[in-house]
């Protein structure tokens, strides 16, 4: 079993005991204990079940390579599934479930896929479940995602917050182990501002495990040096050092994430759980070490097998034992070390198997002089156990695997060399090598990611960069630092690298399979992916196949797709496929690394964008007044307009209804501010205002107004609105609401890149004024009774506008009309906008004055025949579909989208043209509906020859109205069109003019 | 996660300040240009796979366009400079040159 | 070739799956073919199945610089559906999606269709009248959709947040047979198939020269030789312009990045596919259990298969908004792939200035969809030198001014 | 008539830092040709002040002038005397190619303040505020979160942050969620 010892445990506090529970049993743990420590010193080995074959999987690894241990965590708004318990640190009250399985983890019905795993092999649901058809969708598919899926799916809203940092160094150094303690260290000396960042909870990594009591650096044991340099580090002022921190994922142009999690392990303190770094260095070094690789023999999933470095971590670090009696298989020197450690710790080391004929070196030697036998050129045939190692059948690594021998034991350690970690390196492009002496992929120095200048601006350190042992490690993270600081335009200090001791270790074996001949099935039972259980015959039917490509292999085995994205098992997974291939690992690389290193969480990617401040909500001056008088708020971009004003037990209809009938009969309010507002200024602005609008604007008179069109390059209409000539030399337009932002740019571009001699200067002042529409027969009077200016048809007639005041206000009052109606636009300093409009409504209380929204102004300007961008208008629509013909300057040499217009399908008279559209009896015609001609077209569909764009009740004229564009539109005038409805329904509509309200316009010219 | 210096306010802005603007350099033509001159004018890219002029806005900035010499394959900027301007300034010509010997964007060599 | 089946693989289990035999042979070129398509991504492995099936010509070689489904195939969101506005894209997306109906029995390989439903959110009321136009024009388009109310929505989406304070959902257009499918799988299987034809999938073989003598192609120069040919179809997406220059004309296209996320795998808990453009985010959830997140592209030309993290961010954010529960799951992957865009936004097939070859490219970010609908026509338009489904999508629409622009009923064409 | 009020009206908030609405600030976008010398009498005439450097500003007791663009200043002056100034420029310079407009209350403006001011703000913009890169005296036009905005020092603690009026309530709940208890970052 494994249990808590009474030695070790260098990260645990023993003298506090705190409590958690896994699948709902209470368990006990100390400060300083993952959740798998904590599990395993309980004796909780079996701690999942496998992705496909349900099989019983057992913790592996102690660090983010864990494959296994991943369960579900806390409850309700704090639920978080697939939680890895080899890097979550232990907290009081803490509850974890595990994953996968039914009814239970001991005994899970799926199992059964396991006893079928002959006839699941790699990609067998590409060659079945496809008769009969239905089946997919009804049957086989709901059964297959039932049974995949891992961790079960959060309910409630995240009770948690998230933030997002911007950092910017000279240095980054990602991992907090020896070597980014030293290169943090070189680096630092250069005076460069250093950022240090460690995944785990605490500096020194690996070494503080391997190479305490054997080895030195300066003469002093590796704990001792790694508690003097991370002090000084932590003493200069040039450099940060954060822990809980991970380098996540390295970008284009030095830009690095880092996902810091602040409180994972303190759910109850305040403040953001997870901080999202948005790191820019100029240099960035990888210190992030290697990952043991596991041995490819049969059972190797049994729970109970682990890598030979994990046991070390937990006896060392946690004071706990994986096993009472475990029995060691390796290639190399390294896991010698894990049964000098048991050994040492009073636990049952029956015997080393090491496939190498010669065996290693000191460490063999050490460990035989503590009385471990060890077996040469041997390998395990098979493990035995279900739920739990029982013992291992031994072979000779050479052969097919006949037994020679078994051991009695429960826990097996095995190592299979190791892989440094290249992720970070190779996410922006770094490329990779090829090291034969220890079988492993490490960087390519000379091919590094290259930044914006083009130079290379990562590096890697240590391990990470293929240095094996610490002396190497010390020296190689040395130079990293240093030539980091002189690549980010430091002078590294004059200095060598602290001498340090090495092991003398033996040469490593690359074993890809053990034994080397193993029989198919021991090969069926021998696994690459612990999660999603990929066998080494997997690997081989791929081969087999033709999916000779490595991405082939990956994407029809799921071979590394796992959440651990292939740490433990694509090194060991690629030769297989080398060898079934007949080629050298090279030749078959490795898969695309991606980020992130490991999974970071959605909270933190969307950091502070969630709740009131997810996107930002524009508001006008009078936006509360809105609120608190009945808005039913409409987006409109980022602002928000009041839809209609809604009053208590009143429907939004019967709303919009009464305010079109208000406004038309006596006065309504409109909050306008929104339309965007430029200022365009020079001697230029009339002649650039020509080439912006359709229609001649050079030649409007300063106190008038025109309305003007605005088409893109490519000849649409975009925009519209109101220009106003303000002096000689300036002009104000008004724009849209979602315009103004888009216009300004749109303006600005032109002056900067096409007309940049023009003498024009523009500034947005959208938001400078609060404008609001007073509109209706009763309007004037209104003004009138507010007086400070003569509003007077002679003073102040129809598409004029003058400044004055008005009920003591500052303003400018525009005479425009999108109603029809008597019509005074007014625009006060946003700052006045509530009181002027409070002025307003108070004042005009005894003529009946009612706020309007945009619907209300929606029907009112469709009774009228006004176009509404975005209705009439849909980015397929020139001015000449919509009859506006007259706004079109016919003296202009040139426009914005004059060309365009010339091109065979804009002059095409087969075009759809904007006419009026009255059902036929008196009905609403159905919104977006389309008008079919007969017969169909090449490809089976109706021929369609019109269609609606606006199409509203007119509580005016009692009857339903509606715009619409139709093929030849206004020469059939008085033809009935039929349109299909989606309800089954066909609406007949006569073609009319769509002027359907006072078309003298006598209403708005008083 | 592009970086581009802005040649008007000297800032190092990052992409999200910016906003890009396509192909540089193009030749309006309008009102009596032939259809191919216009389609080309508007639809018509180099979109290399190597160096390339292009526009872009310091929209969260100065407000102002700017052009940059970048190769779409590496992300590799050479520089930035002004929009008001038909053509790359020559020292941005010679450092293309100098660091990839060879490369071609419509007649520049 | 061995046919797939339950039996099979039963019958092949008690033999370790030793008898399994190659899915597609890879042979060496041969001197000439009749047609030579480059690119053997899903839409030009689906072209070359069609050429064969549809018109007998089978003396096809599908040439991949890489590995096949190795571009935006193999890296796409997987959304099926067909619920466009205009005429022509409704016609071509709606012949894809009746195809995919019985692709896997088509093809004896399972590409694992699932029209599990697709939704459009309207959350705006802009939105809310291009969805119900949508919905107008696809009734007379042959295509079945539906527009629904919130309550359908929450009902089909039980995780979806239908009164978000920012975006509340109004409705959406609904499109029962849309769904997704094994991306991958559709690559192997149209490979195997054109394989079991007799034609040549030749897979590391770049393409370095396009040979034409007066105006007409005879042949490509490869990495693997020449080879000679009567056409050549040209379906290379991201690279599609820089295939276009190697035969002497220029595309109005330009090539971007666009990334997808997906998150470790959870339980079934959204059956449905959901798109909600005007937050920009779309997400399904795959058979593994993974919540498959569609981003945004990136504005600036690239080449790599990198794009700009804040995409993510803005993706992730929206669509945390629309699924709150999402928030702690955790980003297993993020990954780009390169997409061309054209002028509209829609796709080209079309004949091109040089005599013999065709080119099929600009799908920008909704490409996958259309993979057997795009083959099915192109096959027809490089045998009859004209196809319904194809001719609407020509070069010259853009000197005609008559543009395919789905983005005015806000639907983005993902 | 009843006086006119901010986007906010003077709202607080006090966490890891102190976040406050500063009410009315008049301000002035001068647009023109920063290099004529007409253009620099006028803007000291108004300011009292000299024009800044590129991506300067420089302030006194009473106001402030930024540098927005190569063609562009901010004039910060005493909310009364916008409407004086502006008649001022335009009279100065009448002749010459500029426009000079009343921006006052288009804007909304907040100080951002305390020892953890850097980092609150650094949460929100991609701009190196560490202490030497960016000091009293330098003025920043960037993206805060979602939307523009641009922030200048008063002091080693203190920062001066100006929005559109239309977002100052998005970018006063950002400060606060950004100076949340416990939220500190520790970085500078």
């Amino acid at each position: 079993m494994s249990t808590r010892l009474s030695t070790h445990g260098r990260l645990i506090d023993r003298s506090q005991t705190i409590k958690f529970t896994f699948n709902g049993k209470w368990m006990r743990g100390h400060p300083g204990d993952t959740l798998a420590s904590a599990l395993l010193a309980n004796d909780q080995m079996l701690v999942g079940r496998s992705f496909k074959y349900h099989r019983p999987r057992g913790i592996v690894a102690s660090g983010a390579e864990e494959p296994n241990a991943l369960v579900n965590m806390g409850k309700g708004p704090t639920f978080e599934p697939n939680q890895r318990a080899t890097t979550t640190e232990l907290f009081d009250g803490l509850t974890a479930t595990s994953q996968n399985h039914w009814p239970s983890l001991e005994f899970d019905v799926g199992e059964i896929n396991a006893s079928l795993s002959r006839f699941l092999p790699a990609g067998f649901y590409y060659k079945t479940f496809m008769y009969p058809r239905a089946f997919w969708k009804h049957v086989y598919e709901p059964f297959i995602r039932q049974s995949a899926g891992l961790g079960q799916a959060p309910k409630d809203r995240d009770a948690d917050t998230y933030e997002h940092f911007y950092a910017f160094t000279d240095i980054l150094v990602i991992g907090g182990g020896v070597a980014g303690l030293q290169a943090a260290k070189a680096a630092a000396d250069s005076g460069a501002k250093v950022l240090l960042v460690e995944q785990s909870s605490a500096w020194g990594g690996r070494a503080m495990v391997d190479q305490v009591d054997s080895e030195t650096v300066n003469d002093t044991p590796v704990d001792k040096f790694v508690e003097e340099i991370t002090a000084e580090l932590a003493a200069m002022p040039n450099v940060t050092m954060r822990l809980r921190m991970m380098g996540a994922g390295v970008y284009d142009h030095g830009y690095v994430l880092a996902y810091e999690r602040l409180n994972d392990h303190q759910p109850d303190a305040d403040g953001p759980r997870h901080r999202l770094w948005r790191i820019r260095a100029k240099q960035t070094i990888t210190a992030t070490g290697a990952i043991e690789r596991p041995l490819s023999f049969a059972g190797n999933d049994v729970p109970g097998v682990m890598l030979a470095s994990a046991v070390r971590d937990y006896v060392v670090n946690f004071g706990v034992s994986p096993g009472d009696r475990t029995v060691i298989a390796t290639n190399n020197d390294d896991a010698y070390l894990t049964a000098i450690i048991l050994k040492k710790a009073g636990l049952d080391v029956p015997r080393i198997i090491d496939a190498r004929p010669e065996g290693g070196g000191a460490l063999m030697e050490e460990a035989k002089a503590l009385g471990i036998r060890v077996d040469l050129g041997r390998a395990i045939a098979k493990v035995k156990g279900s739920r739990r190692v029982t013992k291992v059948q031994i072979c000779n690594q050479a052969g097919e695997g006949g037994v020679l021998d078994e051991v009695a034991c429960d826990a097996v350690a095995m190592s299979g060399g190791w892989s440094p970690v290249v992720h970070l390196w190779s996410h922006c492009g770094g490329k990779l090598l090829w090291d034969e002496g220890h079988a492993m992929f490490r960087p390519d120095g000379d091919n590094p990611p290259r930044g914006a200048s083009g130079e290379g601006f990562v590096r890697c350190a240590g391990i990470a960069n293929g240095a094996m042992d610490l002396a190497a490690v010390i020296a190689d993270a040395h130079e990293a630092g240093k030539a980091a600081a002189k690549e980010a335009g430091f002078t590294p200090k004059r200095s060598k690298a602290p001498a340090a001791t090495s092991r003398a270790d033996a040469a490593l074996l690359p074993v890809w399979l053990m034994p080397q001949g193993a029989k198919t099935e021991l090969r069926a039972k021998s696994w690459l992916d612990f999660q999603n259980d990929v066998k080494v015959t997997d690997v081989q039917l791929a081969a087999r196949e033709g999916f000779e490509s490595v991405e082939h292999t990956k994407r029809y085995t799921t071979l590394g797709m796992a959440t651990d994205q292939g740490k433990l098992s694509n090194i060991n997974g690629l030769a297989i496929l080398s060898d079934a291939l007949g080629q050298p690992i090279p030749a078959t690389g490795t898969t695309t690394f991606r980020p992130p290193y490991t999974p970071i969480s959605m909270g933190a990617i969307a950091g502070e964008a969630r709740g009131e401040v997810f996107q930002p909500i524009r508001r006008t001056p009078m936006h509360d007044w809105h609120d608190a008088n009945g808005a039913d708020w409409e987006p409109v971009g980022h602002w928000r307009r009041p839809y209609a004003f809604v009053r208590p037990g009143e429907s939004v209809e019967a709303a919009v209804m009464r305010e079109v009938t208000n406004t038309r009969e006596s006065i309504g309010l409109l909050d306008a501010s929104t339309l965007g507002k430029l200022i365009v200024k020079g001697p230029d602005a009339g002649r650039f205002l020509d080439m912006l609008y359709t229609n001649m604007m050079s030649t409007l008179k300063p106190g008038r107004c025109r309305y003007g069109l605005m088409c893109t390059e490519n000849g649409f209409l975009t925009d519209d609105g109101v220009v106003a000539r303000i002096d000689e030399d300036t002009f104000l337009c008004h724009t849209t609401t979602g315009g103004a932002d888009r216009i300004h740019a749109h303006m600005e571009e032109w002056l900067q890149t096409e007309w940049w001699d023009w003498k024009v200067y523009v500034a947005n002042v959208t938001e400078q004024y609060a404008q609001v529409a007073v509109v209706g027969p009763k309007a004037r009077k209104l003004l009138e009774k507010l007086g400070g200016m003569d509003v007077s048809a002679d003073e102040l007639p129809f598409m004029g506008w003058a400044d004055g005041t008005i009920g003591g206000f500052a303003c400018r009052v525009y005479r425009i009309s999108f109603s029809g109606e008597l019509s005074f636009e007014i625009a006060v300093k946003a700052s006045d906008g509530q009181a002027f409009w409070d002025a307003l409504m108070e004042a005009g209380s005894e003529f009946g004055i009612q706020p309007y929204g945009t619907e209300c102004l929606h029907i009112m300007r469709a009774e009228k025949g006004f176009i509404m961008i975005g209705d009439e208008t849909d980015g397929t629509v020139i001015p000449q579909d919509l009859g506006l013909d007259w706004a079109i300057s016919k003296k202009k040499e040139d426009y914005l989208g004059k060309r365009a217009q010339e091109r065979s399908h804009m002059t095409d008279p087969n075009r759809w043209k904007l006419v009026g559209l009255e059902t036929v009896d008196g009905s609403v015609l159905p919104d977006g509906a389309y008008a079919v001609g007969p017969g169909k077209n090449a490809n089976g569909q109706r021929n369609m020859i019109g269609r609606v764009t606006s199409t509203y009740h007119s509580p005016t004229l009692g009857r339903g109205i509606a715009m619409g564009l139709v093929q030849h539109g206004p020469d059939r005038m008085g033809e009935v069109l039929e349109f299909p409805g989606t309800d089954g329904k066909t609406y007949k509509a006569k073609i009319v003019s769509p002027i359907f309200y006072d078309p003298e316009g006598e209403k708005q010219n008083v | 996660m592009l970086m581009l210096e802005c040649p008007y306010c000297g800032v190092t802005a990052d992409e999200t300040e910016l906003s890009p603007g396509g192909e540089a350099h193009l030749t309006r033509f309008g009102p009596g240009a032939s259809d191919d001159e216009f389609h080309d004018y508007l639809f018509m890219r180099e979109n290399p796979k190597g160096v390339h002029f292009e526009r872009w806005r310091h929209a969260y900035g100065c407000g102002k366009w700017f052009h940059a010499a970048r190769a779409t394959d590496t992300l590799e900027v050479f520089g930035t400079y002004p929009a008001q301007t038909t053509k790359p300034p020559q020292e941005i010509l010679d450092k293309i040159s100098a660091k990839r010997p060879g490369w071609t964007w419509r007649d520049l060599k | 070739m061995r046919r797939y089946s339950a039996f099979a693989v039963a019958r092949e289990a008690l033999r370790y799956h030793s008898g399994w035999e190659r899915a597609w042979a890879s042979p060496e070129p041969k001197k000439k073919y009749d047609v030579i398509i480059i690119g053997a991504g899903g839409h030009g492995l689906a072209t070359a199945f069609y050429l064969g099936k549809r018109f007998g010509i089978k003396n096809v070689a599908i040439l991949e610089k890489g590995w096949l489904g190795g571009g935006n195939t193999g890296r796409n969101t997987t959304i099926i559906r067909s619920n466009y506005l205009q005429d022509p894209s409704a016609a071509i997306y709606e012949k894809s999606r009746s195809l995919y109906e019985t692709m896997s029995q088509d093809l004896n390989y399972n590409v694992m269709f699932s029209p599990r439903g697709v939704i459009m959110l309207a959350q705006t009321h802009h939105e809310v009248r291009g969805y119900q136009r949508t919905a107008h024009a696809n009734a007379l388009q042959g295509v079945k959709t539906e527009y629904i109310g919130p309550e359908r929505v929450k009902e089909l989406v039980p995780i979806i947040n239908i009164n978000g304070p920012r975006y509340p959902v109004l409705g959406g257009l609904w499109q029962d047979r849309g769904g997704t499918a094994r991306h991958d799988a559709v690559a192997w299987g149209y490979a195997r198939a054109c394989s079991d034809m007799g034609m040549d999938v030749i897979q590391k073989c770049e393409v370095t020269g396009i040979r034409r003598e007066s105006g007409r192609v005879v042949g490509v120069s490869t990495s693997k030789g020449e080879i000679d040919c009567d056409k050549l179809g040209i379906v290379v997406a991201g690279h599609s312009g820089v295939l276009a220059d190697l035969a002497g004309f220029r595309l109005p296209i330009e090539s971007v990045a666009l990334q997808a996320l997906v998150s470790e795998p959870i339980k079934p808990c959204m059956d449905v596919v959901v798109m909600a453009n005007t937050v920009h985010g779309y997400m399904s959830q795959s058979d593994k259990g993974e919540m498959v997140i569609g981003g945004g592209a990136d504005g600036y030309n690239n080449y790599t298969q990198r794009g700009s993290f804040h995409h993510i961010e803005e993706t992730v954010r929206a669509l945390i908004e629309t699924f709150p529960m999402i928030s702690r799951l955790k980003m297993l992957r993020q990954w780009g792939g390169i997409v061309d865009m054209t002028g509209d936004r829609s796709p080209i097939l079309s004949k091109t200035p040089v005599d013999g070859v065709f080119i099929n490219c600009g799908w920008g970010t909704g490409g996958f969809k259309a993979i057997p609908g795009s083959g099915y026509g192109m096959a027809e338009l490089i045998a009859k030198g004209s196809s319904p489904l194809t001719d609407a999508f020509s070069l010259n629409r853009f000197k005609e001014g008559r543009f395919i622009d789905e983005s005015v009923a806000a639907g983005v064409a993902h | 008539m009843s006086k006119p009020v901010s986007a906010l009206n003077g709202a607080q908030f006090h966490g890891i830092a102190e976040v406050r609405d500063l009410g009315l600030q008049g301000m002035i976008t001068l647009r023109g040709d920063l290099t004529k010398p007409k253009l620099k009498s006028a803007v000291k005439s108004v300011t009292g002040l000299a024009l800044p450097k590129t991506g300067g500003i420089l302030s006194d007791e009473t106001g402030s002038v930024a540098w927005m663009s190569p063609d562009e200043l901010l004039l910060l002056v005493p909310y009364a005397e916008v409407d004086a100034h502006l008649a001022t420029l335009q009279k100065d310079l009448a002749k010459e190619h500029s426009l000079a407009v009343n921006v006052s209350d288009a804007r909304a403006m907040f100080s951002l303040s305390g020892p953890k001011a850097r980092e609150v703000l650094a949460k929100l913009v991609p701009v190196d505020l560490s202490p030497g890169a960016f000091e009293p005296g330098m003025m920043r036009r960037t993206r805060m979160a979602q939307v523009a905005a641009a922030f200048w020092m008063m002091d080693e603690d203190t920062f001066h942050i100006i929005c559109f009026r239309s977002v100052a309530r998005y970018v006063f709940d950002l400060l606060t969620v950004a100076a949340q208890e416990g939220s500190e970052v520790n970085a500078f």
